[in-house]
């Protein structure tokens, strides 16, 4: 055992790129596999923000005073407390409250995964910063824009749908964007409930080989590249949201 | 028919206690300590890692049974969790830079900076005696860390059980740039009797077994075995 | 989200509380619930190790503070020029910020912290001029590597709001400004720059919470701040909760104070809901 | 107009914003097939008044009723009103076409999917016969060659132009023009005095906000001169014109030559 | 009109965006005192010609001199021209007031600050004095109630209105209306023309794009007529709409009986 830390030590200071290959000694499939599983938690997690974020914006600016308050609450307590805790408290304390429900009316206890709580929490997260952010950038549309489409009989679904979202986007695009790639490293904290993400499985990779330098500056790199591929499709939308823009000199 | 039990392990590897492999195997001295055990008490155990920040709440809320991780036994812990008897215990000791005179006593490292794990009993050691004869006690994650900082001359000295510090002093870069300066004074009261296997309180049909098979295995030669597979010493301590 | 909103003067005082609007029925019934909640939180649970770790509680939300509030406004000192050149800089300097920004964004802060620090920072000691410098008292310390990972950290991701922000500031204003001899920099300053902000101060507000929730990276690098205290009183005591939920209403507290500052700001200047 | 449908019925409507009364009790009937054409000083409330018609702002107190259905309120608990019924006011919006005195157009789009918008989107027709009476109406208006082309680029008057087109192509029985030609030249001013015309012969009702006493006179069967959140004096163009009775008017209409 | 100091001469100035060429060859002198109004179809150029005049758009050739010293203007290596120097043009641009077709108010300030904006932060007033001049000013034009408003609570003729006292406030020796009557009542129009009446006075020069043909025979000792981005026709008021010579001139002016 002091024998194989020797050489792990080593590693750090003459590369060893023998440990990134994808089969079981390097650690390269691993990394691979934890990637694959933060994208699918970030991706759930991200889509479940802008569903909430897309009304808890709308009720935000139009809603009632109560619904104002509560969304107010909503987004200052989520965004405040820090995600680990209310991973926690949702992962651990939730289902254990679940599961007390449940046997008080005696159903059986149900074990929720951790990928589909990582995404909830991820969600909840997320529905928080998008709330504002979109708030911000409807509040940029010029009212006269949206009072043209109410004049013409336009449903609120529809005048949302034809007319708020995309001339907000223009706006909110660089806002979603940093909170996309907020998601894609929030994926981290579901190593608090045992999932494998990419995070994770660096730490493990590190920690078992000592080779910290090589297997952080390789998780920076697939994170890289994601933000890389991200920003291609962020671009392309950004481009066409400010269609109709005149370009500022 | 055998009882399943999860055992907890951190997800964070800690050679040679408990690291994985890329396969996904789990070893180490804490992995054949819990084989050994499990096997004595007839248990079925099952290995579910668990980030360390979350082994707690795991272990409440049921999620996991125990926790083997190099964990000490302390009054404060026993408030919330319960812990089987102790199960290795090491000394704890201090390195630092090499040609620089200094010994493991408050006087000795007055004036130097010390760096220890963050939430160890070494922390609570440093901070009891060094810290009041002027000491300055800097906190890092792992010890892996004050290593490193050791190494490049942000710190003058580190404590830390003897193993790790060993570990470290054997490898090119501890070779190089530092010595041991000698085993820190015993202090009971934060030191503790050891390390323990964490326990729900109130389970105590589980940690009776528990304590049989670690006294089990001790005399049976069963723990000598696998030990000196890792260790030229007596890790269980006096 | 009813459609008739258009009475809504966007500046009806509802939007920050003041003396009157707390007294209504609902509002009354969110803090009884608020209160309910503290009270049973603190009869039911384990609180005894708190006057213990005061003294250290208050030492780390001081440095988080000045961690947060040091590296947010130098982050965003860094932002505004960063935004801007992506929009009207000559194409080298807009490469760079925007390889810059791309690099920072796209790679996890913690991986940074950790480059600087133990990459970086263990580089400095070996070079003997370093070490014998004036410099070297500040280089051996911690927390000048913690403040500029973090600051550049959220001057990447502010440069990105920024830039959309200076981008959708209605070109005929800028006209206005240039119609009018206003230097670059004059317009830049009275109209562009207070646009753009106005504009982006609720991506802004998001973006200054999360930098709070990033310091409690600088524990691994040995500054204790607030989460490194509650962390150690985790793993002191095993409480799972406790600490935690201490955590949560530190946290809240400050972000209260965040956003209501924020809010402030925002409403200065009436915009016409629609 | 002795039995013509009632179009448009609005009685003792008032508005404020904050501490400012803009609209004082205003009472005004529009039959089906009337041109009402408002005038009255800048700031006297002629927006206002149009923009309470259609609810985008809402009154703070009084009644309008669009083909005699009365839009339902309620209070809204802060002293003001608001619809009782949503569904109510979206449906009777789409009768009430509207050109913004700042056209509005949805800079998103070009100026043909502006048109053509809520033909398709709200009216539910099909997508070709939109863009064919979209066409028809842009070539009328002279911004053919401009179908392509987003807001931001055009000129004032084709920006106003494309506001019109784009209220036409709904092919309301009422429509609200707020200044429809502040920014077109004399031709152009002719074609929408023609436009407007040819609506009224198809018993379409309109009621324009204008600043073009001349243009007034030409296009609108009934003048109302609104001052000061009151309307001070109404009647034909040729009472109003020739023999105005209030000093107010008299002042107004002096200004002219 | 004899021997008075050039204020501006456009020589051979053209314009294209992308493949349309919207300003064809216009050459254009005022001299100090000087009113000329430009006059012209919709998107026949006339916003074009003045933008280009301040360098808000920058002419795809041909020269512009403000009081006799030439905007030295150099290639952009994409086929057009920029200026060469950019401090100039500031220079050059705090003698040049403008007020804008669709206003381009500062929509996060008030009324007061923004007339007072460019005399306190470019000209280098004291605040006192700005705020002193922008109250007399908008007092003039009867806004004096709505200082404190922010422009989105104006309506269309406050907030010209407000765009006319921000230009004046600068006190320019060139003044550059675009439609700056599009949306006010014959008495406002009446007030501007007054005031523009003063500024000539002073001997001040002025350039305006106007639709209303009366407003530019009582204003403007000179008259040109823009058509398809050339200059068709200009001269004394008298002649332009008493004797028109192009036939799309007559065709034009007979529209505004
Ligand atoms: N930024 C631009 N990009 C492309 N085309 C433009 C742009 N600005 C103006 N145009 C086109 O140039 C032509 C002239 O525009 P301009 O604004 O000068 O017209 P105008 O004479 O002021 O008309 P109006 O009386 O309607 O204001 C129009 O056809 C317009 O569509
Ligand atoms: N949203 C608003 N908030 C506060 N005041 C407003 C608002 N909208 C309009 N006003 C005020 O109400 C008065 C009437 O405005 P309105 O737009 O109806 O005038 P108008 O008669 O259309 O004038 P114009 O001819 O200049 O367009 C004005 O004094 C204006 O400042
Ligand atoms: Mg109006
Ligand atoms: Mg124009």
């Amino acid at each position: 055992m002091h024998k194989e830390h020797e050489v792990a030590m080593a590693a750090d200071s003459i590369i060893n790129w023998s440990l990134l290959s994808l089969s079981a000694p390097g650690w390269g499939g691993v990394l691979l596999q934890g990637f694959l599983n933060s994208i699918q938690i970030a991706v759930g997690g991200y889509a479940l923000g802008l569903l909430l974020g897309v009304g808890g914006a709308f009720g935000k600016l139009y809603g009632g005073p109560i619904t104002r308050d509560l969304l107010e609450c909503y987004t200052t307590i989520v965004r405040a407390v820090p995600e680990l805790v209310l991973i926690l408290l949702l992962y651990y304390a939730g289902t254990d409250l679940l599961n007390q429900l449940l046997g008080a009316v005696g159903l059986g206890t149900v074990d929720i995964s951790g990928l589909i709580a990582g995404i909830f929490v991820i969600g909840v997260v997320q529905g928080a910063y998008s709330t504002e952010v979109l708030r911000g950038a409807i509040k940029a549309v010029p009212a006269g824009q949206i009072e043209a489409a109410r004049a013409y009989g336009m449903s609120p679904g529809k005048v949302l749908r034809r007319v708020t979202l995309p001339a907000m986007l223009p706006y909110a695009i660089p806002g979603l964007a940093n909170l996309w790639l907020i998601a894609t490293k929030d994926t981290a904290l579901l190593a608090v409930v045992g999932f494998s993400e990419l995070t994770l499985v660096t730490r493990q990779a590190a920690g078992a080989t000592k080779a910290y330098l090589l297997f952080f500056c390789a998780a920076g790199v697939l994170y890289l590249a994601l933000t890389l591929v991200s920003n291609i499709f962020i671009g392309a939308l950004e481009k066409h949201a400010r269609r109709g823009f005149v370009e500022q000199r | 028919q055998a009882e399943t039990v999860k055992v907890g392990f951190a997800a964070e590897p800690y050679p040679p206690f408990t690291s994985p492999d890329a396969s996904g195997n789990w070893e180490g001295w804490e992995v054949e300590f819990m084989k050994a055990i499990c096997a004595e008490a007839k248990l079925d155990c099952v290995i579910t890692p668990v980030a360390w920040d979350g082994i707690i709440p795991a272990l409440t809320s049921k999620k996991i049974d125990m926790i083997i991780g190099s964990m000490s036994i302390t009054e404060e812990r026993l408030k919330t969790i319960d812990f089987s008897d102790k199960y290795y215990n090491t000394p704890t000791g201090i390195i630092g830079t090499k040609g620089v005179d200094m010994k493991a006593t408050p006087e000795g490292l007055s004036g130097k900076t010390l760096g220890v794990q963050v939430s160890t009993v070494h922390q609570a050691y440093a901070t009891k005696h060094f810290a009041p004869a002027g000491v300055e006690v800097k906190e890092y994650q792992t010890q892996d860390e004050a290593n490193q900082d050791l190494a490049a001359g942000r710190v003058d000295a580190v404590q830390a059980d003897a193993i790790a510090l060993d570990a470290f002093l054997k490898s090119d870069q501890g070779k190089e740039c530092c010595d041991y300066k000698g085993d820190v004074a015993q202090d009971l009261a934060i030191l503790g009797p050891g390390v323990g296997v964490g326990l729900r309180k109130g389970e105590t049909e589980l940690k009776d077994k528990i304590n049989a098979a670690i006294k089990a295995i001790r005399e049976n030669g069963t723990y000598d075995t696998f030990s000196k597979k890792y260790f030229d010493f007596d890790i269980y301590g006096g | 989200m009813t459609d008739e909103t258009t009475h809504a003067l966007a500046f009806t005082p509802e939007d920050l509380p003041n003396g009157k609007s707390f007294l209504k029925p609902h509002r009354i019934a969110l803090i009884l619930v608020a209160v309910a909640v503290i009270v049973a939180v603190a009869v039911l649970m384990r609180w005894d190790w708190l006057p213990r770790y005061l003294p250290r509680l208050g030492w780390g939300i001081l440095v988080s503070m000045v961690m947060l509030f040091s590296t947010s406004i130098l982050g965003f000192l860094i932002a505004v020029p960063l935004g801007l050149i992506q929009i009207t800089g000559p194409w080298y300097l807009k490469g760079l910020a925007r390889i810059f920004c791309t690099i920072i964004r796209g790679t996890p802060l913690l991986l940074q912290l950790w480059l600087l620090y133990y990459g970086l920072g263990s580089l400095f000691p070996q070079f003997p001029a370093i070490r014998q410098s004036f410099l070297w008292p500040y280089l051996r310390e911690a927390w000048p590597y913690g403040v500029a990972a973090l600051t550049i950290s959220f001057a990447a991701y502010e440069g990105e709001v920024m830039r959309g922000a200076f981008a959708g500031v209605p070109a005929g204003e800028l006209e206005a400004a240039r119609a009018y001899g206003m230097s670059r920099w004059t317009m830049f300053r009275r109209i562009w720059l207070p646009r753009a902000i106005h504009r982006a101060l609720p991506t802004l507000n998001g973006e200054t919470v999360l930098q709070l929730k990033s310091t409690p990276l600088v524990a691994t690098i040995t500054v204790v701040d607030v989460y490194a205290v509650i962390s150690k009183v985790r793993q002191e005591t095993f409480l799972t909760y406790e600490p935690l939920l201490l955590l949560a209403l530190i946290y809240m507290c400050l972000t209260g104070i965040l956003v209501i500052a924020f809010r402030y700001f925002e409403n200065r200047i009436p915009t016409r809901g629609a | 107009m002795t039995d013509a449908a009632q179009a448009i019925a609005v009685t003792d409507l008032h508005k404020r914003f904050g501490p400012l009364e803009v609209l004082k009790g205003v009472s005004l009937t529009a039959r089906q097939g009337d041109v009402i054409a408002i005038i009255g000083g800048s700031g006297s409330g002629k927006s206002t008044l149009l923009r309470c018609i259609n609810m985008l702002e809402l009154p703070s107190a009084g009644r309008v009723s669009v083909h005699g259905e009365e839009i339902r309120m309620k209070s809204d608990g802060r002293g003001g009103l608001m619809p009782a019924d949503r569904k109510q006011v979206q449906r009777i919006r789409t009768q009430l076409g509207m050109v913004f005195q700042s056209f509005n157009l949805w800079q998103h789009m070009t100026i043909l999917q502006n048109v053509i918008e809520v033909p398709v989107h709200v009216l539910g027709k099909s997508k070709a016969e939109a863009i064919e009476t979209a066409e028809t109406l842009l070539r009328r208006v002279g911004l053919y060659e401009k179908r392509d082309a987003y807001p931001a680029f055009l000129s004032g008057g084709q920006q106003q132009r494309a506001a019109i087109a784009r209220a036409l192509a709904i092919q309301p029985l009422v429509m609200l023009f707020d200044e429809p030609t502040s920014a077109l030249d004399p031709e152009l001013v002719g074609e929408v005095l023609s436009v407007i015309g040819d609506l009224a012969r198809e018993k379409r009702t309109m009621i324009l906000v204008t600043h073009e006493m001349k243009f007034a006179r030409d296009v609108a069967n009934h003048i109302v001169f609104l001052h000061n959140g009151v309307i001070e004096e109404q009647g034909p163009p040729e009472a109003i014109f020739g023999a105005p009775r209030s000093e107010r008017l008299k002042k107004f209409i002096s200004s002219i030559h």
